[in-house]
């Protein structure tokens, strides 16, 4: 868990802690970017009286009118579309993607527009926008509804693209995309919306462009972000009792990808793996490996491991459990390296 | 064949009154309400009948199937019964029907089993039935993106001169999608034979129609695509067959697309997870109720003494064979073999996926030697 | 503000045969075909007519610099003039305009200069103005995707009770974009202060517009989103003019969106490289120049007194003026520095963008120390 | 250049050899499918009249009929969803998307029913379809005409992913797309269709999923796909006259990646390094880096170079010089290594 830092003067008085669900958390922090600057809107496929699919929107509107969040047509290209112009006249539009899988209608959008605005036009329009985007699998969700879409999104040069793994960092990160003047794709792993810790708002974590090492170890340096950060520290905890002393990266962004903090725990260790839900096939752990065995070659004492899920779409509900990288599998897949390095 | 249509359709404006031809007291309908539509024999409205009171049985026993925990999730289509029924009984078996999640219904009257149109709501695998032999799509879950399926097989279709009709199956929400438009327009431009059936149940999820167009009515899109458009009472099976009936049949004779826009109502939630409390008021859902299509044609029925005690009892036992074929089918949990994952990806093998099916094949082998062993050392 | 719209307007049809407020000879019509548009005033249609003359000048000379390899690509609005410059005219400054790639005199309208609007297809840098400045994008390039941000710019103008109206122009091929149908319909749910430009010249690239569209119009188009359409003869800059500025003083007044087509001709090739001879007869090119926009209005201003010798000279050097600092502009090929490809692509600074950036510096560095080194040693 | 290879009987008796353009090329292996294969149909964005803007489509339409080849509304979602509907019918559509960038509206039907629908029916339904996508830059393009989208569509499990570097690949490659009963994302490197080699038809060259030594060398393996195995070749001549041994594999397939071809050049060379025109970060080079360490890892004697664009959006026709890996950079790229290694 990232180490909640001192808030600085200009925020609000902190709240007495409170038990807070990262749906919980990711709520708050819209309700309050809502309070403090008036230009943040919300808005999506039933972000409004229903409060989102998740929820996390609940209550906005009823707190801040349909003039400030509202429930959209049913188009996402239509929903990015719009924010592009709102961003363009200086509003900071917040809009939701119901699943990854229904972010793609708006792939154009993200990618020829969001992305290329800045750049375009000379860093004369940039786009202060968020595209929230519940993210990857393990809710027993029905077909394209556990989709992971990171890769598509880091592969793009102009989005920054984080993840947060936890409510304070759901908290502090959400808080710092919809500040940052750079449009950001916030990726909100579903598994973990209902995953709960003490809170004092408005908590603010680590900068969202770095990766925080989440657990010291010496042996091995696990690589994780969003749900599978909890799959790492799961087999980290399970490995102490093996005498294998395992360190947790969570990235939190991947875009930018914090070179220093995970080149130094991997320069620590020797050796890495870094997991993720989504294929393996061209999926965004490969960037992970490529780059750290290019910047850290001569210390490496193993190949860096995926460990991820198939390079199959994602299974119904029934066979999740099969495709989905476990605590155990990560374990496995740590022995048969140690057992190669032999 | 020349593909190359230039004529022009007369450009109607749809009705902004839905055609029907029965009333909610179940009288038949005569002059401009019925946009010159007939109603269907007596004997056709009783076939319909029975496929409606089976459906909402079904429908039933599904939801209640699902509040047990025997399916991740249903979306239930009570109240939309004549929507779902009426269309769909107007295509034959040898055409195409591009269904969506919210179809399983429709799904019954084409012959598919509880088993199957149940599969992927059980969570077993993403679609459970053959296609090809029933000539229904898989349920689409990514909005508005089946109609173009049913576009180009339609077309596919056109250009082998095989004289098949394809139907799709929209929500209101949906038409807010840019392939429902690209679909609409290729239909159109192509000339294809195809139906839209776009059922307007007044909400997508949470949000409701006045949020989703400022149309007068969604049969005004056709306007644009230059296609027949109508406005139906989408709780008028009577009338849903008719249209429809009309529609298939200009399809069919080459005369291209049609846009059917059914007015209608979600009686249920969306699906079982979802909280209709925070979206629309229980009186809504009431006066809803008040106009349930299958109390409506009932009454018609009855009036035209078509509705005897014998044939009563029949259709109810028909619905409680299919309740208790679906409680059956629900209950036997099929073995699912996770090897089976890789198997159909590629129809051209790949040696990166024999590699991974392995890695799962000796992992589930050690597993069940490890339970194998926890059990001996018990 | 209360945003949530369900009054609808009474639903009409676009007439069939265009809106002119002149036909060909350049004589002023009066009665239906007029549409209830009035002839704009002789000193407005005299400002028109500057512009056109001018914008004309400026195209055929981009043209030929463009023939000259001065220019990587150039589309030519040629025979368009009255779209682009009759409709642009009626916005004001503080309006925003999103253009495509065609639409290159529009932005002369907007006091943008030949630098600047070249500087994308001479291959300097992708966009090549102050976009905040001139209150006007830069020019789209996939299809239809201008069409949403002019929307949500107008939407958030309107949610900050700021009176401006924003254009958005779009070409007949555009339309078939499921972009552009979720911009008019955002536009008309939203009630935006929107006006989008269709103009219909007959062609995407090489595609006739019956393989487009089966509608009678695209203005037809409206009708499905609950908004007003016009199908505009796109060669009379009087009636462009006439059905624009009624369109933006109705989304400035707060009555939404209204959709403008058009009906036009290319009358050069799509950009450079295209070769037209491939899909359309050199007849057809003919017809259309016979429908000159620019001699139709000149027609009438010479009919009306108010081309003065004086003003033709005044107009036509007006042109030469502007040709020569075109010219000038695309003469000069500015000094672009290539590290400049890193600086803009985020506001918040990237380790690796700087890591790039300097290996990209000491390349550089690295080729001129050996330019010089390759001189030294001759 | 592939080898080709002897023609099997049942093809239609070779043609004198001619010299063809890969344009060329492209346009005899689309006749040629279509005279024998009567399923096969093209249509897409001006690929009748005009021939597509690349001319691939050359004449098509006037030897087969508007009712195989025709101009479809300009909606590239349209254009892929209506194709499913054809492959569902038992056609071969083969559809142009006009540029890379202008794929990105027909994203979701690629990725959700493209890439899902033989899986979702358990292998029922089939898509015998070939997506055409004149692909990568070099060409002066203005914004969005030089796009490089592979990695995205080989990070989709479900496609398979090609691009052929010259002539008879093109031909060949083509012509076993089309024959193929999985959907193909077939990427034809624009700046690459007026290259030229004469070709006897109908040439066929290795399986389309192979990959394919193209220059033999002993010191170094220049993995290149597209456009970028002639930047390979051209840095191998020079890299001879220093003295250093360059093999060449042209990747051919992107989706299967052909780790035996790769790998036994590398296991040879000890040390590779792969060049794309697309942005580094979360490229596709990212893929082949990773699974060659993890598959390699004591083979070799230094990291995996990645030689490729920068982390920007493609830039305008005067600036992408400075962008795209030419041989120059990627032999510095080589010397620097070696150094790293002194
Ligand atoms: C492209 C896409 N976006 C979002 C969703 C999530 N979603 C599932 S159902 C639904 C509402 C659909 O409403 P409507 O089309 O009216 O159909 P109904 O559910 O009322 O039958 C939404 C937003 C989706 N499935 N696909
Ligand atoms: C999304 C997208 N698809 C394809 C293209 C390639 N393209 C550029 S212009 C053009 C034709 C556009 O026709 P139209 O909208 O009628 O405008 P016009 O060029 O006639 O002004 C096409 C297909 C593109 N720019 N964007
Ligand atoms: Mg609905
Ligand atoms: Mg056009």
């Amino acid at each position: 868990m990232s180490t909640p830092v001192t808030e600085p003067a200009t925020d609000a008085a902190a709240s007495a802690p409170q038990p807070l669900t990262m749906a919980g958390a990711l709520n708050a922090a819209l309700r309050d970017a809502m309070a403090e600057d008036d230009r943040v809107v919300v808005y999506g496929e039933d972000v409004g009286p229903l409060g989102g699919v998740f929820r996390v929107t609940d209550g906005l509107q009823a707190a801040f009118g349909e003039d400030r969040v509202w429930d959209s047509p049913l188009a996402e290209s239509g929903i990015v579309g719009t924010a592009v112009g709102m961003a363009m006249y200086g509003l900071r539009p917040v809009v939701e993607m119901q699943f990854d899988a229904f972010s793609y209608p708006a792939f154009e959008q993200i990618v020829s527009h969001v992305a290329k605005m800045r750049n375009r036009t000379k860093g004369r329009v940039s786009l202060p926008m968020v595209i929230r985007i519940p993210c990857a699998g393990a809710i027993g969700g029905v077909e394209h509804h556990s989709d992971s879409s990171e890769a598509y999104w880091a592969a793009t040069p102009g989005l920054t693209v984080v993840m947060p793994s936890n409510p304070a960092d759901a908290y502090s990160m959400l808080r710092e995309a919809i500040d940052s003047d750079d449009p950001v794709v916030f990726m909100e792993p579903k598994s973990r919306y209902w995953s709960k810790a003490e809170l004092a708002l408005p908590v603010r974590t680590a900068p969202m462009n770095r990766a925080e090492v989440v657990r010291e170890g010496t042996d091995v340096t696990l690589i994780g972000y969003g749900p599978t950060v909890r799959t790492a520290l799961d087999a980290a905890a399970a490995a102490e009792s093996e005498g294998l002393s395992i360190e947790v990266v969570d990235l939190r962004s991947l875009s930018p990808f914090d070179d220093e903090t995970v080149g130094a725990s991997l320069r620590k260790t020797s050796r890495a793996a870094v997991i993720h839900e989504a294929a393996q096939f061209g999926g965004y752990g490969a960037e992970v490996a490529a780059r750290l065995t290019e910047r850290n070659f001569f210390h490496l004492a193993a190949p860096i491991l995926r460990i991820t899920g198939y390079d199959i779409p994602y299974p119904s509900p029934k066979l999740e459990e099969h495709y989905l990288p476990t605590p155990d599998r990560v374990l496995e897949a740590l022995a048969s390296w140690e057992w190669d390095l032999a | 064949m020349s593909l190359n249509v230039e004529h022009h359709e007369p450009r109607v404006l749809p009705s902004e009154k839905p055609i029907r031809l029965l009333d909610n007291a179940g009288h038949a309908l005569r002059g401009r309400e019925t946009g010159g539509f007939e109603l269907p024999p007596v004997e056709r409205l009783l076939d319909l009948y029975r496929r409606m009171v089976v459906a909402r049985r079904f429908d039933v026993q599904v939801t209640a199937l699902t509040k047990q925990g025997r399916l991740a999730t249903y979306p239930s289509a009570y109240g939309q019964e004549a929507c779902e029924i009426g269309v769909v009984s107007a295509i034959t078996a040898d055409d195409w029907l591009f269904p969506t999640y919210r179809d399983s219904i429709a799904l019954l009257t084409r012959g598919l089993e509880p088993g199957e149109i149940l599969q992927s709501f059980r969570g077993d695998w993403h679609n459970g039935w053959d296609q090809h032999e029933h000539r229904t799509a898989a349920m689409a879950t990514p909005l508005a993106t089946q109609a173009l399926h049913a576009v180009g097989l339609a077309h596919a279709a056109r250009l082998r001169s095989d004289p098949i009709v394809t139907l799709a199956y929209l929500g209101d929400g949906a038409t807010s999608e840019g392939d429902a438009h690209e679909a609409f327009n290729f239909a159109a431009v192509w000339q294809t034979p195809t139906v839209f059936l776009v059922q307007n149940n007044q909400f997508a999820i949470s949000t409701p129609i006045a949020r989703q167009t400022h149309a007068t009515t969604l049969a005004d899109k056709a306007v644009g695509y230059g296609m027949p458009g109508y406005h139906v009472d989408g709780n008028d099976v009577a009338a849903m067959f008719a249209v429809a009936t009309a529609a298939v049949d200009r399809a069919r004779s080459g005369g291209g697309p049609t846009l059917i826009e059914g007015l209608t109502y979600r009686i249920e939630s969306h699906t079982n997870s979802d909280d209709p409390t925070r979206y629309r008021a229980a009186r809504d859902v009431e006066h809803w109720k008040r106009r349930d299509p299958i109390e409506r044609l009932e009454k018609y029925l009855v009036s035209e003494g078509a509705l005897t005690d014998d044939v009563r009892t029949a259709i109810a036992e028909a619905g409680e064979a299919l309740a208790a074929r679906t409680r059956d089918a629900m209950s036997v949990s099929p073995e699912l073999d996770p090897l089976e994952l890789f198997d159909h990806v590629y129809a051209t093998p790949r040696t990166a996926l024999a590699e991974q099916r392995a890695a799962l094949e000796a992992e589930l082998a050690a597993h069940s030697e490890h339970a194998r062993e926890e059990v001996a050392a018990r």
